[in-house]
């Protein structure tokens, strides 16, 4: 397996209602092994995944957003969300975690791995790709 | 009051066996009867004992198990929609010629009539799905 | 007479048609993922809460804390319930119907 | 079991796609051995489960659009089709499968099952029932 | 591009989703509940015959069937394939997106 | 051209399954290979040998296995989604300590990293779900 892929990874789905973007998840973690060049995409009620303070204890359901914050560390440095989206759902960049990477290349700065990108921008990234999961 | 609840998706891949859950422990907790809990379409997928989640989840499955036999609820899987998806007692095991069951400890299989029962019987039926 | 919805606005049609078809006094309980419908300032916020002179709109407490939404940035007028409530909800009205 | 209840069976969902339609049929044909009062309601994609000339032989599913013509043996004879779902869908009520039911009160006599409504007169409906489903 | 629709269009934002991000010359697959959307006389025709002009519609004829729409039914402009057609499709586009 | 394929849901419950069925069938008859078929999240429950449709019905798993045996088709099932809900061959069972198993002939259970290497591998994928 000497090839490299792009490889984007769509999130469509709110959290805990299913459990598509937790097992989608998984697959990013699972697929960082595999060296390939991923970014991943929010849209539509994906980016309500990315919402700070979920709190799943009332609920009793696994809060897994935790796992988010670990995706720099899988050097998943590239997460690219809709502005279009979040602005029909009355959200702004601030309401989403903060998600980081470091740079090993630039003595390990820490560095934002969320991109708002328009959805016109969006549209040339997924062009691009080799690979499209959706979850 | 007397409440008949239906569960028409699986474990973990939709929210409503757990919203079923929660509303089923505050509705006993309030004083309510439970008169049953019927599980149709994925819902059967709940009663499969075969299922091991990731130990820092709930047991879905367990947990309806442990709730049955606490309160001595009635936990009743639709033989129709078990048979297509593959949710099986020893009695339906040995009808179909199957060499193994997997039904979790609690609940029963029967039919669609257990459901209909349900609502003439109940004061309130809720309906939790996909 | 209780309707739940359980389905996000954005991508569902399940809250348009509870709307279409709930008359007037009845009481609407956002679920699961319907509690993104009482989020307000979305483009869908006008549709809820202009229903909310006619119906009486609440939200699951313990879905909207899974989902990081504050009481603070919900519709004006929806009230938060939790299982306890949604409880009593489902036994003051004479029935239920769910809108999956 | 003395009792009658009203129960309306809400169809809401288009046939094939899932598998709701087909086993919320089940659920009626069962339901109509307990002698309560029952009706159907159609609505939004739930018109497409009576669309006439179904035909599944290429895809290979199972084709249950013959079992909506034997409700009326089954003495569900009130079968309630939302007018505006059928407008918004480009649909009339002759695109639909003629159901009939045969009156043993008027010699036999067959009679069309069913209604068409507005969301009005099916808000009406559904507020006198006792029991609702929704498939 | 190859992007497939499975869902109505008047029950989820799959199809609107889909026009959104698809770029002109782009192929679209209309599959299982999706070919609804291919049906003429809607109150969701214009979106997708606004959108033949820049991408090529498609809709799979066993799932047409199955539903009981003919093709003098359909949108004009929408081409029925069947599965041979499907898998013509997948393999003559780089790649296959599923809007699901 | 080499194919993949992922299936995401059960069989029955969504149309999903009998789409990615059709899909290959049709791929193999025009000549292409199907570098393997992959079951995630309820696509799982497409692996089960106690499923028992009604005989006018379609048999989805039976046909897996068939279609697999003819084409010595690769059907791998996700081992994380298949603890979840409860779809074990024996070595599962023996690990996490159940009574039986219930994998049709023709599945085998592996990890994620066998859907990654079919999309890196394969011309196509293709993703069949709800």
């Amino acid at each position: 397996m000497s090839e490299t892929k792009k490889f984007m990874y769509i999130n469509r789905r709110p959290p805990y209602g299913t459990v598509y973007p937790l097992e989608g998840l998984e697959v990013v973690l699972i697929g960082a092994a595999f060296e390939q060049d991923v970014c991943m995409a929010f849209i539509s009620d994906g980016v309500f995944q990315l919402k700070q303070g979920q709190d799943t204890i009332e609920s009793g359901m696994k809060n897994f957003s935790p796992t988010y914050r670990a995706l720099g560390d899988y050097e998943v440095t590239r997460i690219y969300v809709e502005r279009e989206s979040l602005e029909e759902r009355g959200l702004t960049e601030a309401d989403l975690m903060p998600l980081t990477w470091e740079d090993e290349d630039d003595d390990w700065a820490e560095k934002p791995s969320i991109q708002i990108v328009s959805r016109t921008q969006l549209s040339d990234l997924l062009e691009e790709q080799d690979v499209v999961f959706n979850f | 009051m007397k409440l008949a609840v239906m569960v028409n998706e699986g474990p973990y891949t939709h929210q409503a066996s757990d919203t079923a859950y929660n509303f089923i422990v505050a509705a006993l907790a309030a004083g309510h009867e439970i008169f049953r809990v019927f599980f149709y379409h994925d819902g059967v997928n709940n009663g499969t004992r075969l299922s091991t989640p990731p130990q820092d989840d709930r047991h879905i499955v367990n947990r309806w198990s442990e709730l049955s036999k606490a309160h001595d609820l009635d936990l009743v899987v639709c033989v129709a929609a078990a048979q297509r998806r593959g949710i099986v007692d020893p009695d339906e095991a040995k009808r179909n010629g199957k060499d193994s069951d997997n039904i979790a400890p609690g609940f029963r299989i029967s039919g669609l009539g257990q459901l209909i029962e349900a609502g003439i019987q109940a004061d309130r039926l809720l309906v939790f799905g996909d | 007479m209780l309707h739940t919805v359980n389905k996000s606005s954005f991508e569902s049609a399940s809250l348009k048609i509870c709307l279409g078809l709930a008359k007037s006094g009845s009481d609407i309980l956002l679920i699961e993922d319907g509690v993104y419908g009482a989020l307000a300032g979305t483009i869908h916020a006008t549709m809820l809460a202009e229903a909310t002179s006619a119906v009486s709109v609440y939200a699951l407490g313990p879905d909207l804390k899974a989902r990081g939404l504050p009481e603070d940035r919900l519709i004006s007028g929806i009230k938060v319930v939790g299982y306890d409530g949604f409880v009593e909800l489902a036994c003051a009205n004479d029935k239920v119907q769910s809108w999956l």
